[in-house]
C-alpha cells in the first residue's frame, strides 16, 4: 500500500513522505490506520478462509474434508483470528483511529508512539499467531475451555495464550488514547454534546476495552501459567474450579461483543444522519444507551454459563441482568427508524450497509433474548442457533458496519471515490449471502445440532448445504470490495472534501487529510448534525 | 518523527506537537496513567477474584499455607516497599523543585529499594522451592501446620491451590516491579542528563504513580497471602 | 495536577504512619480475633492503601475531577467482577 | 411432511412443550417486531427516498416516545424473563422419588449405569412416563449431556456431580449429544436414548446382564474398601452411621451446617477432611485416586439407598417448583 502513489496534487498525509520508513516509523494515526486497515484485512482473509473450509466440511454429515483434529483447528482458530486479530481491532483501530481526532478537531491522537506502539503489538501478537498456525494451530475452541486447554489439547495452547495476551494490550492502549484523546483533545467548542455519535460510541468502547481486557489477560496467563509451570489454579483434579475460568473470560468475553458491535454503531449513527440529511432523532438517548451497554454488558456475562453447572439463583440474576442490556440496544434500533422518518433518503452504499445493519442487527438482537431466556437456553445452548445469533450481530452487525463504514470514510482516506454500481452490488451479495448462510443454522439450532461437530446426523444436510451455498455467496461478497477499493486507489474520481455532503468536521479538512489533519486550528461554533445548513451535492444520487 | 514545521517553533522541546499547551499535555498523560492504573486493577483484580473463591471453599489450606511463608521476609519487603514510596513521592518533590541532584539520588535508593525488595522476595522463593511448595510433581507439603481449630490433615491437592496463586500473584507483583525498575533506571538517566525541570517533570510524576500502584498492590498481597491465620495454635 | 508542592514533613509523617500500621498488621495477626483477624489486616490495609493514594499520589490535593472517578470507577468494576461471581459460588450448595 | 428434512425436533418428554410453547412464544414476538421495524424502514425508505428540491424535516427527538419505547419492551422482557425462570427451575429440580441414572462421561464416550444395575454405553433405555434423574460426572475434560427431543442439557463437569431430569412421553429412539466441545472426536460423542413402553422395558431390564442393583455393588465395595468397619450400622463406630444420611442436614465440626447430597457424600470420600462431621476425628483414608469414578458412583448410591425414600411419590408433572429437600 505504501508505494501506491496518490495522484492528489495537494499535500496530504500520504503523499508527505514515501518510503517504507516513513510507514512502519509514523505516528501520524491517519497512517497506523491504514497500517491496521492492511494487517486486519490479511487476517480477515484468513479467518474467512478458514470459514470455507469449516463450511466445505459441513457439505456432507461424515468427515471427508479433513480430519477430525483439523476440523477442531478449523474452527478454534477461525474464532480467534476473526475475535482477537480482526473484529476486535476492526472498526476501532481503523476508522477510530482515522477518525476520533478528525472529528473532534485534533492534530493528532493523545499519545502517537503509543498508538504505533499498540500497532506493533498487535503485529507481534499477529506474528505468534500466524507461527502457531504454520506450526499447528490450535484445537481449544475460541473460548480456551479448561481443564481441556490446560491438560489435554496437544497444540499450540501456550502460543495462541501469549499472542491474545499481546493482542489484548494492544486493544488497551488504543482505548486508552481514544479516552484520553476525548477527554483532553476536543477543539475549541467542541462540547460533549456537540460530539458525533460515534465519538460517544467510540468512547464507550474504550471503556470495556480498559476494564475488561485486562481480566482477559490474566485469566490465559493463568491457563499459559497451568500448561507451562504445572500451577492448578483451574485444575479440577486438584479442587481447581473449570467455572472459575468460564467467569473470568466471559466476564471479559461477553462485553468483548460490544466492543464489537458498539463502533458498528458508531458508523451507522453517522450514515443514517448523513444519508437522511438528518440530525439524528433522540442525540441524547443515542448516545447515552452506547454508556449504558458499556456498562450494563458486564453485568451479565454468566449467560453463556446456564447450563454449565453455576447455581440456579445466580443462573436467575444474570438472566435477568440480560435484560436490561437489551434496552439501550432496541432504543437504537428505534431511534435509526425514526430518523429517516421525513428525511430525504438515498441508497448509497454506506446507506444500503447501514440498512442491512439494522435489520440483521435487530434479528441477531431478537435472537438474543431466545439466549438470555433461561427456559430456552438450555436447549439451545452449544447449538448452532447460538452460532447463527452470534454472527447475526458480528457479521451481520460488526462487519456490515465495518464495511459501510469503509465505504463511507473511503473518500476521505484515500482521496478517491469507489465505484458506486460495484459498491451496491457487493452490498446486496453480502447481505443475500449472508442471511442465507447464517438463516438456516437457526433452524439446526432448534433441532439440535450441536456446534463444533465436525459430523453429524443425516437429518442435518440440507440446511448444513444451504448454509454452504451462502458462504460461497458471502465469499465473493467479501472480495469485491478489497478489489475495487484497491482499483479505486489509483482509477477512482477524484474526491472532493466533502462528497457526501456530510456533517461533521472530518469533512471539513481536504480528502485525504493534511498529516496535521486541518490547516488552522478548527474552532465549533454548531451543534453536532446540522444538515438543515448542508446542501447535499451531486454525488448523492436523486431518486426518481 | 514527523514533527511539524509550523507549530516546531513555538514551544520546547519537551512539548510534543499535537499538544496546544504543556497543561493539556500534563493532564493527558497523567490522566493516561490513570488509566492504565486501573487496567492494572482489572489485571489483577481476576486472581483476586480466583483468591477469594478459593479462600472460600479451602480455607484450612490457605491458612496452613499462609503460616508456611516466613512472615518476617514478608513484614519486611513490606517495609522496604513504603520506603521506596517515600523516596518516590520525595523524587517528584524534588523534581517540582528542580533539584536536579536530589532527584537523581532519590530516584537511585528507590532503584535499590526495588532490588532489594527482589532479592527478599528470591529468598522467600527459594525458601518454598526447597520445602517443596512449588506446585507441581514434587509438591510435597506434608510438614504443614494445621491451623488451630480445623481438624484432619492438610488437603494436599487444596494447598496446591494456595501456592499456584501465592506464586501467580507474588510473580506478577514481581514482574512490575522489574517493569518499575526499568522505568526508574531510565528516569534517572534522563534525570541526570538534566531533561527535568519544574516546568517539565511529568515522565517523573507517571513513573511514580506507577510505582506506587504497585506498592499499593503489594500493600493489599501482604494481608491476603500472609496473614490469612497466625494465631498461635491451640 | 499536583502543581501544589508539599512540604516533605508531611510526606514523613505518612511514611512513619505506613511503617506503624505494617507493624500493627503484623503483629494482630498473631492475636486470636476470630473472624476479625481478616477484617482488621484488611482494614488497615486499605487505610494504608489511602494514604498512598491520597497524599503519595497527590490525588487529595489534585483539583482534577476525572481522576478520582476513574479511580472509584476502577474500584467499583472490580467489585463487579468478585460480587457477581461470588453470587454464583455464595448459593451453589442452595440448588 | 418432509422425511429427511424436519424442521421442527420431535417433542417426546413433558418438559419440551413447556420450551416449545415459550420458544413459539418468542418467535412470534420476534416475527412482529422485525416486521413491524422492516415494515417502517421500506416505508420511510419509498416514501421519504431523496427528491430534487425536498428538504428533510429535522426533529430533534422526543422524551416520551424514547420513555415509551424503552419500558414497553422492558416489561415484554420481564414476562420472557418470568415465563424463562419457571421453566428452568422446574429442569433443574428433579422429582426425589426419580429413578436415577448415573452417568460418567469420557474423552468420547458416556458410560451410564441403572440404578437397577444395567451398564449401557452410548445407549439409555428409559420407560415411558417414569422420571429420571441423570446423576453426572466426568473422568476427564467438560463434557454436555444433551437430548434434544427432551429439550435437556446439562454439562457434565470433572470433579463434582451435575444432575438433569426428564419424563419420557413418547417411545422412540433420540440423539444423545456431547454438546459441550470435548476433544478429537467431540461430534462422534454421540449416542441414543431409546424410550420404550413400560412392559418392553421391563422385559430388557430382565433380559439385559444383571450384575446386581448399582446400590448392591455398592455395599460390596463397601465391604472390599473396609468402609464398614468403621461406617457400623449396629452400633456407633468411629465413623458417622450412614443410615438416613441422605438428604439430612450434617453438622460439620467448624461449624457449618451442610445438606447430605451426592455432591456432599462425592467429597467426604474423596477428601474426608474438607467436612468432618461434629463429633467425629479426622481418621478416614483419603480415597482420592484410589477409586474410580464409576466405583464412586455406586459407593454414593449405595449410601443413598440406606435412606428410606421419601414417604408418598410425586404424582404428575407440575410446573410449580418444589424444593429438593425437605427442610428440617
Amino acid at each position: 500500500m505504501a508505494t501506491v502513489a496518490i495522484a492528489a496534487e495537494r499535500e496530504n498525509y500520504l503523499n508527505q513522505e514515501y518510503g517504507i520508513r516513513s510507514w512502519l516509523l509514523t505516528t501520524d494515526h491517519k497512517r497506523i490506520a491504514l497500517l491496521y486497515l492492511a494487517s486486519i484485512t490479511f487476517f480477515f482473509f484468513v479467518g474467512g478462509f478458514f470459514a470455507l473450509l469449516i463450511r466445505l466440511e459441513l457439505l456432507t454429515p461424515a468427515g471427508h474434508l479433513v480430519q477430525a483434529d483439523t476440523y477442531n483447528k478449523l474452527f478454534s482458530m477461525h474464532g480467534q483470528v476473526m475475535i482477537f486479530f480482526f473484529l476486535i481491532p476492526s472498526i476501532p483501530a481503523v476508522l477510530g483511529n482515522f477518525l476520533v481526532p478528525l472529528m473532534i478537531g485534533a492534530k493528532d491522537l493523545a499519545f502517537p508512539r503509543i498508538n504505533l506502539l499498540s500497532w506493533y503489538l498487535y503485529i507481534i501478537a499477529g506474528t505468534i499467531y500466524v507461527h502457531c498456525i504454520v506450526t499447528g494451530g490450535v484445537d481449544t475452541g475460541w473460548t480456551f475451555y479448561t481443564p481441556f486447554s490446560t491438560a489435554f489439547s496437544n497444540t499450540r495452547v501456550i502460543e495462541a495464550g501469549i499472542s491474545i495476551f499481546i493482542a489484548g494490550f494492544s486493544s488497551i492502549l488504543t482505548g486508552l488514547n481514544f479516552v484520553v484523546t476525548v477527554h483532553r483533545m476536543r477543539a475549541p467548542g467542541m462540547t460533549w454534546s456537540r460530539l458525533p455519535l460515534f465519538i460517544w460510541a467510540m468512547y464507550a468502547t474504550s471503556i470495556i476495552q480498559l476494564l475488561g481486557t485486562p481480566v482477559l489477560a490474566i485469566t490465559l496467563l493463568l491457563v499459559v501459567f497451568e500448561r507451562a509451570f504445572n500451577l492448578g489454579i483451574f485444575d479440577p483434579t486438584r479442587g481447581g474450579d473449570p467455572l472459575l475460568f468460564q467467569h473470568l473470560f466471559w466476564f471479559y468475553s461477553h462485553p468483548a461483543v460490544y466492543i464489537m458491535i458498539l463502533p458498528a454503531m458508531a458508523v451507522e449513527s453517522e450514515v443514517v444522519a448523513c444519508f437522511t440529511r438528518k440530525r439524528i432523532f433522540g442525540y441524547n438517548f443515542v448516545a447515552m444507551s452506547s454508556i449504558a451497554i458499556a456498562v450494563f454488558g458486564f453485568l451479565v456475562w454468566a449467560h453463556h454459563m446456564f447450563v454449565a453447572g453455576i447455581s440456579l439463583y445466580s443462573a436467575l440474576i444474570f438472566s435477568i441482568l440480560s435484560y436490561l442490556v437489551a434496552v439501550p440496544s432496541a432504543i437504537k434500533v428505534f431511534n435509526w427508524t425514526a430518523t429517516m422518518y421525513k428525511g430525504s433518503i438515498s441508497f448509497t452504499t454506506p446507506m444500503l450497509y447501514a440498512f442491512g445493519f439494522i435489520g440483521l442487527f435487530t434479528m441477531g438482537g431478537l435472537t438474543g433474548l431466545f439466549l438470555a431466556c433461561l427456559g430456552i437456553d438450555v436447549h439451545v445452548h452449544d447449538t448452532y442457533f447460538v452460532i447463527a445469533h452470534f454472527h447475526y450481530i458480528m457479521v451481520g452487525g460488526a462487519v456490515m458496519g465495518y464495511l459501510g463504514g469503509l465505504h463511507f470514510w473511503w473518500p476521505k482516506i484515500s482521496g478517491r471515490m469507489y465505484p458506486e454500481g460495484w459498491g451496491r452490488l457487493a452490498a446486496l451479495l453480502v447481505f443475500a449471502g449472508f442471511n442465507l448462510t447464517f438463516f438456516p443454522q437457526f433452524i439446526l439450532g432448534y433441532m439440535g445440532m450441536p456446534r463444533r461437530y465436525w459430523q453429524y446426523p443425516p437429518e442435518f444436510q440440507v440446511l448444513n448445504v444451504l448454509s454452504t451455498a451462502g458462504s460461497t455467496i458471502l465469499a465473493v461478497g467479501y472480495v469485491l470490495p478489497m478489489v475495487y477499493f484497491l482499483w479505486s486507489m489509483r482509477y477512482g474520481k477524484i474526491a472532493n472534501d466533502n462528497p457526501w455532503g456530510a456533517a461533521g468536521l472530518e469533512w471539513k479538512t481536504s480528502s485525504p487529510p493534511p498529516t496535521f489533519n486541518f490547516k488552522e486550528a478548527p474552532e465549533v461554533t454548531w451543534e453536532a448534525y446540522n444538515y438543515d445548513e448542508i446542501p447535499a451535492p451531486a454525488e448523492v444520487p436523486v431518486e426518481r | 518523527m514527523s514533527d511539524s514545521p509550523i507549530t516546531v517553533e513555538e514551544h520546547g522541546p519537551e512539548l510534543r506537537h499535537h499538544f496546544v499547551d504543556a497543561e493539556q499535555q500534563r493532564d493527558a498523560a497523567s490522566l493516561g496513567m490513570w488509566l492504565f492504573l486501573a487496567t492494572e486493577i482489572m489485571f489483577f483484580g481476576g486472581m483476586f477474584c480466583a483468591y477469594l473463591i478459593y479462600r472460600y471453599w479451602y480455607y484450612n489450606e490457605f491458612a496452613a499455607g499462609s503460616r508456611s511463608i516466613d512472615i518476617y521476609l514478608g513484614t519486611i519487603n513490606t517495609a522496604v516497599l513504603i520506603c521506596s514510596s517515600l523516596t518516590v513521592a520525595l523524587g517528584v518533590r524534588a523534581a517540582q523543585m528542580g533539584k536536579r541532584k536530589l532527584l537523581v539520588t532519590l530516584l537511585l535508593i528507590t532503584i535499590v529499594f526495588g532490588l532489594a525488595f527482589l532479592g527478599i522476595k528470591g529468598v522467600e522463593w527459594y525458601q518454598k522451592f526447597e520445602e517443596h511448595h512449588v506446585p507441581g510433581n514434587s509438591f510435597n507439603a506434608s510438614d504443614l501446620e494445621r491451623p488451630p481449630y480445623s481438624h484432619g490433615e492438610i488437603d494436599q491437592r487444596h494447598e496446591q491451590i494456595y501456592f499456584s496463586l501465592y506464586f501467580a500473584m507474588t510473580g506478577l507483583h514481581a514482574l512490575h516491579m522489574i517493569i518499575g525498575i526499568g522505568i526508574f533506571v531510565f528516569l534517572t538517566y534522563y534525570a541526570w542528563k538534566g531533561r527535568y525541570s519544574p516546568k517539565y517533570y511529568t515522565p517523573v510524576e507517571i513513573g511514580g504513580l506507577y510505582w506506587h500502584f504497585v506498592d499499593i498492590v503489594w500493600i493489599y498481597l501482604f494481608p491476603l497471602l500472609y496473614l490469612i491465620d497466625r494465631k498461635p495454635l491451640r | 495536577m499536583s502543581e501544589h508542592v508539599m512540604s516533605s514533613k508531611l510526606y514523613y509523617t505518612i511514611w512513619i504512619t505506613l511503617m506503624c500500621l505494617t507493624v500493627i498488621t503484623a503483629a494482630v495477626s498473631f492475636v486470636d480475633l476470630g473472624p476479625f483477624n481478616t477484617i482488621v489486616a484488611l482494614v488497615i490495609a486499605t487505610i494504608k492503601a489511602l494514604l498512598v493514594v491520597l497524599f503519595f499520589m497527590h490525588v487529595k490535593y489534585t483539583s482534577e475531577k476525572l481522576t478520582k472517578i476513574v479511580i472509584v470507577s476502577a474500584i467499583f468494576w472490580l467489585f463487579l467482577l468478585l460480587a457477581l461471581s461470588m453470587a454464583d459460588y455464595a448459593t451453589r450448595f442452595l440448588s | 411432511m418432509f422425511d429427511n428434512f424436519p424442521l421442527w425436533p420431535i417433542r417426546a418428554s413433558t418438559g419440551a412443550g413447556n420450551v416449545d410453547a415459550l420458544f413459539i412464544f418468542l418467535l412470534a414476538l420476534s416475527a412482529l417486531m422485525c416486521a413491524a421495524i422492516f415494515a417502517m424502514i421500506l416505508v420511510f425508505a419509498t416514501k421519504y427516498r431523496r427528491r430534487a428540491g425536498v428538504k428533510a424535516e429535522q426533529i430533534e427527538g422526543s422524551s416520551a416516545l424514547e420513555i415509551t419505547w424503552s419500558v414497553i419492551p422492558m416489561a415484554i422482557f420481564m414476562v420472557i424473563f418470568a415465563w424463562g425462570a419457571v421453566i428452568y427451575f422446574h429442569e433443574r429440580t428433579p422429582p426425589r422419588d426419580a429413578s436415577e441414572v448415573y452417568v460418567v462421561a469420557k474423552q468420547w464416550m458416556w458410560k451410564l449405569q441403572h440404578q437397577e444395575g444395567p451398564r449401557e454405553i452410548n445407549e439409555l433405555h428409559v420407560p415411558v412416563g417414569r422420571d429420571v434423574k441423570l446423576i453426572m460426572t466426568s473422568q476427564d475434560v467438560i463434557h454436555s449431556f444433551y437430548v434434544p427431543a427432551f429439550r435437556i442439557k446439562q454439562d457434565v463437569l470433572p470433579g463434582r456431580y451435575t444432575t438433569a431430569w426428564f419424563r419420557a412421553t413418547r417411545p422412540g429412539v433420540y440423539h444423545l449429544f456431547c454438546s459441550q466441545y470435548c476433544g478429537t472426536m467431540h461430534s462422534g460423542m454421540i449416542g441414543q436414548v431409546t424410550v420404550m413402553e413400560p412392559a418392553q422395558y421391563e422385559a430388557w431390564l430382565a433380559g439385559g446382564i444383571t450384575a446386581g442393583s448399582l446400590a448392591a455393588s455398592g455395599d460390596s465395595l463397601f465391604q472390599q474398601l473396609g468402609c464398614s468397619t468403621c461406617h457400623r450400622f449396629d452400633v456407633q463406630g468411629r465413623g458417622p452411621n450412614l443410615v438416613g444420611l441422605f438428604g439430612h442436614p450434617v453438622h460439620l465440626e467448624d461449624g457449618r451446617t451442610v445438606i447430605a447430597d451426592e455432591n456432599y457424600i462425592r467429597q467426604c470420600i474423596l477428601s474426608p477432611h474438607t467436612n468432618i462431621p461434629s463429633g467425629f476425628k479426622p481418621i478416614m483414608p483419603v480415597f482420592q485416586g484410589l477409586v474410580s469414578e464409576e466405583q464412586l458412583t455406586a459407593l454414593v448410591a449405595y449410601i443413598k439407598s440406606l435412606s428410606p425414600p421419601p414417604a408418598g411419590g410425586q404424582g404428575g408433572i407440575s410446573l410449580a417448583p418444589k424444593p429438593q429437600y425437605p427442610k428440617e
